[in-house]
């Protein structure tokens, strides 16, 4: 083969980088075996780099010292320093720079072939090194564009409702198809103009994907480009004959994908649908018109610690108010007294509940909360009825009867907590006029058993403390 | 290694991924997310490869940039993983 | 392809392996049993090949040999798998 | 390499092939998609099978394809007229004969290395395929020798009793040993004699390990050795540098090692120690010592007919025993009759009930029970104390709740059924003196919910259901 000949020993190396991936997303099957499965990561990564570096001539090894060190402590702090209600908008900015790192290596590769082994015998790179090269940029650009968007959507810097061009779905087909047809034509002449009209149009799609989709909507986004970086990583990967690449685009690509997967699903939605935009702006903005004029039950943080005192179970129902408010640390001072007058306290977590998968429970596990208390909906819906006290705090949608029985309701299908049945529901949320996520009433704030807490979640709870103390 | 070989491993791999995804505790599908942030970006080993080479200085200052940007997500991506890990905790305020 | 090609094909195989063995049904770990008994017979790919080749004759009749053995295998296993699995019914009495 | 270079189509075809099986096992992840899977399987061995024949030049087409007509309709009329209850050892011989075709292959392989491409430069067989040769002809013969073994004792050719020779051990471990020192060796010499002396050591060993282990740790035994199988197949893949059989390989061998380490889990026994042998003879012959001389009921078919026609829910849980009487034809007719009066009838299968992994549901389903009233142990487990009638037939060790409490017990630490919290336990077996596997007596007969139903179990039922009539 025309591919620098490499020696086994930096094969292997490579390939157990890769298992170390594998071992690392293992490890997330357990809480228990999660830290030791990070560690693996770290290791495979050490791994993969450390090969790379003895086994090329490196010309100019203090840069590269310096590069990494700039690189991994503007990472460090920022990991360290992140707030845990905004993982959502770092997972998407983490995601631009991978998919920009993508695009300079591919860029690096066709102004220098001859370092990554991809000249063939005519002095011209390689067929097939052009084509997963050209896949590898066109993915990675996207990748770096969407998740530019989805991050400033995420983090408020751009509002999050729906930006409609006219036409977009012909201009972006068009696109697409262009991006295709000169990658082909790539295959035949290796010109710049080729290679630079191709990661330009990437850039560009990659906004115009993006830029309908609603706010809210962004959490399948943001994985979707999960997916998406890990193949552009594969393509590197094949690029570059390397295992350890091509394992960890294939284990990052499905795991993006299967994350979509289980929120859609959740959802009840489509993939195209979310993909196709226009859905979900801000909560406020897409359900602000409702008018409600039916009689209602408020209740006071007194009350609400007065009723829970007296349950023999209280299932807590976290949502994204909850994240927004910050009130996971309170509210796990107060599962603590009531535990401590003898109260079972349970949580229960809906799959979408929040903004991203196990938002929830990363912010309970933030504030402490052990872990065997938190369940997932299939294994508690059947206790609400036996419970006394549901206390929804923030959640909304995925709390709504609708969807049980409602054909006409946007989130007909999709499966809920069974709140209702439990014999009092207290509901914290700042409005009555304030929908969730998919902009529609909830029929349980009306039911007899029910009692608004109207306030901010972590001002409620708090309040509630206080009361209990 | 041949096309044909790599094409194997991809595809086993694919199969691995699916396999491995789906064993993931749902409550952890955070740090999932975090965590396979941080291994895409084995992508440094291209960087590092251009950094590395002489020949062409455009593509060597390229290969540095991603470098950086590579970096910033392998540190922050596993350090705010295990951050994040260190907080599941079980019955130890008991 | 190469050995390491080889190795890196063989060590995916055995996480698949791992997971895909880990996702079936308790209720079918017969069929499992059976159907493994039948796609091990692959083996038939060497016993063709050895049967195939003119040179010694020795080892073409001890590859025919492998070939009777396998097809017992494979046709065995596959239709006694295939005869358990339609015995496996929901509600069809109803 | 000096490997004769194959077309990428074919190696191709060998891929798919290997995904195929994997497509095959992933079917069995429930009984709906099973019957495609299987398609599956067999697509993926035509696929190896035609790619193998159409790119080699076959001297001898005929004689192939009246080799392969032989074998397949022998297969086939084993597979269409064996009994349900005489899979394990159906499975055993099969193994056999895997086995058997590993070796025969390395021999061919070793006598015309070069059909198999694995002659080098000197003429001789290359040193890597020599150790991948070697490997592959001792596993396949130890699976062959082994897995004859245990047919015979599977079958009652061979007395289930564990055959004890003086200084085992010593001799395994010797002959071991001797089989890796000679392959050592092979790489250096190839001369005839080692080749066929690490053949006939392999043969020799399988039969040493497997003798002294009993009768009902045969499954154990079939499930390794079929572990076993897989590695072969994997080790002449590695000869053949064919994907379909490395991936089979791994498969297979992952699928013997897993079953093993369930029933090595389900039984609370280690790995090592069924290896080691010298446990659990015949049933009979294990626990013919046993006094019994505490009070105990015993019921006629009639009290048991009027007990489960008044009851609301009766759990029927099988065991070895009903398998030996061939009675879940009967059981299933039972059952209907029960359902008929309003019965809600269930089955719960302990993960080791029988004498091989799936053995129950396999009988069941032959009767035609619906498999959504089969129920796993821990899904049932606590549905016990809910019911009228825990029927249990012909099982034993599964229901003892010694496991739970005495720690001197051989199966203490193994999860039971927990029968004895039904208001009414029928416990059909033959009688009082005969044990199950274990060689352990059962608490659950003395007790005053317990009514035994001594016979046969197949008549037994037979009669039950006369009084039903
Ligand atoms: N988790 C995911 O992966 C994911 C991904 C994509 C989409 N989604 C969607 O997100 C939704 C999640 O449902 P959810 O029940 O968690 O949330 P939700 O339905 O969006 O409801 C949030 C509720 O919190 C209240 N709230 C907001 N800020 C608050 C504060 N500071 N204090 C107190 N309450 C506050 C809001 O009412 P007020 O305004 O009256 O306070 C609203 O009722 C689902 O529809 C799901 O499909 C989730
Ligand atoms: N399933 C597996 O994969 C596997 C593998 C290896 C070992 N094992 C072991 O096998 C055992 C399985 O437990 P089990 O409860 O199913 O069976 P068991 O404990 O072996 O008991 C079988 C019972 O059936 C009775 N019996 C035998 N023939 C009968 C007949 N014709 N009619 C009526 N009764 C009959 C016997 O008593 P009488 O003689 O008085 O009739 C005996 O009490 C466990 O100890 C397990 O560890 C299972």
């Amino acid at each position: 083969m025309e591919h620098v000949a490499v020696s086994p020993w930096v094969m292997l190396a490579y390939l157990v980088a890769g298992v170390c991936f594998i071992i690392a997303l293992r490890g997330l099957s357990s809480p228990e075996s999660s830290r030791a499965g990070n560690r693996a990561g770290m290791i495979g990564m050490a791994i993969a780099v450390i090969t790379t570096l003895v086994t090329h001539d490196v010309a100019s090894l203090p840069e590269i010292g310096i590069a990494i060190a700039i690189g991994g402590a503007i990472g460090f702090v920022i990991a360290k320093r992140i707030a845990m209600t905004a993982m959502p908008q770092l997972v998407a900015a983490f995601h631009s720079l991978v998919g920009l790192a993508a695009v300079l290596v591919g860029a690096a590769a066709y102004l220098n072939p001859e370092a990554f082994g991809i000249v063939g015998a005519t002095g011209e790179i390689l067929t097939v090194s052009r084509v997963e090269m050209g896949l590898g940029v066109a993915i990675g650009a996207i990748t770096f564009s969407g998740s530019v968007i989805a991050f400033l959507k995420l983090n408020g810097n751009m509002s999050g409702k729906p930006i409609i061009l006219p036409a977009r779905h012909f201009i972006n087909l068009g696109t697409l198809a262009a991006i295709l047809g000169l990658i082909a034509y790539f295959t035949q002449d290796q010109d710049p103009w080729v290679f630079w009209t191709v990661t330009g149009l990437s850039f560009a799609i990659g906004f115009l994907l993006i830029i309908p989709i609603g706010g809210a909507d962004m959490p399948v986004v943001v994985s979707m480009l999960n997916s998406y970086s890990g193949w552009a990583a594969a393509a590197m990967g094949f690029t570059l004959h390397n295992t350890a690449m091509i394992i960890t685009g294939a284990l990052v690509g499905a795991s993006g994908a299967i994350l979509s997967y289980i929120m859609c699903r959740a959802m009840n939605r489509s993939f195209i649908s979310v993909i196709a935009g226009g859905f979900g702006g801000d909560a406020a903005a897409a359900g602000g018109g409702t008018a409600i004029d039916r009689p209602w039950k408020r209740g006071s943080a007194e009350d609400a610690a007065f009723l829970m005192k007296q349950a023999e179970q209280v299932i807590i129902v976290p949502g994204y108010g909850m994240a927004v408010a910050q009130a996971q640390h309170a509210l796990r001072e107060m599962g603590d007294l009531l535990e401590a007058e003898g109260v079972t306290v349970k949580y229960a977590i809906h799959p979408v509940a929040g903004r991203m998968p196990g938002h929830m429970n990363v912010l309970l596990a933030e504030a402490s909360v052990d872990y065997d208390k938190v369940f997932e909906l299939e294994d508690i819906n059947s206790e609400f009825a036996r419970s006394d006290v549901a206390f929804v705090i923030g959640a909304n949608d995925v709390t709504n009867p609708a969807a049980k029985t409602d054909k006409t309701s946007p989130i007909y299908g999709m499966p809920v907590l069974d709140v209702e049945k439990a014999k009092t529901v207290l509901f914290v949320k700042r409005s009555m006029g304030g929908v969730g996520y998919a902009g529609v009433d909830n029929e349980v704030f009306y039911r007899d058993n029910t009692m608004m807490l109207l306030a901010d979640a972590k001002k409620m709870v708090e309040d509630i403390v206080k009361s209990m103390g | 290694m041949d096309f044909i070989s790599i094409l194997s491993i991809f595809v086993l791999a694919c199969f691995v991924g699916y396999f491995v995804v789906w064993s993931v505790t749902p409550a952890l599908h955070t740090p999932l997310m975090a965590v396979t942030n941080a291994i895409s970006s084995v992508i440094i080993v291209g960087a590092l490869v251009a950094a590395a080479a002489g020949g062409s200085p455009s593509a060597k200052w390229l290969g540095l940039a991603a470098v950086v940007m590579a970096s910033v997500n392998i540190f922050g991506g596993f350090a705010v993983t295990e951050r994040m890990l260190a907080m599941y905790k079980k019955k130890e305020r008991k």
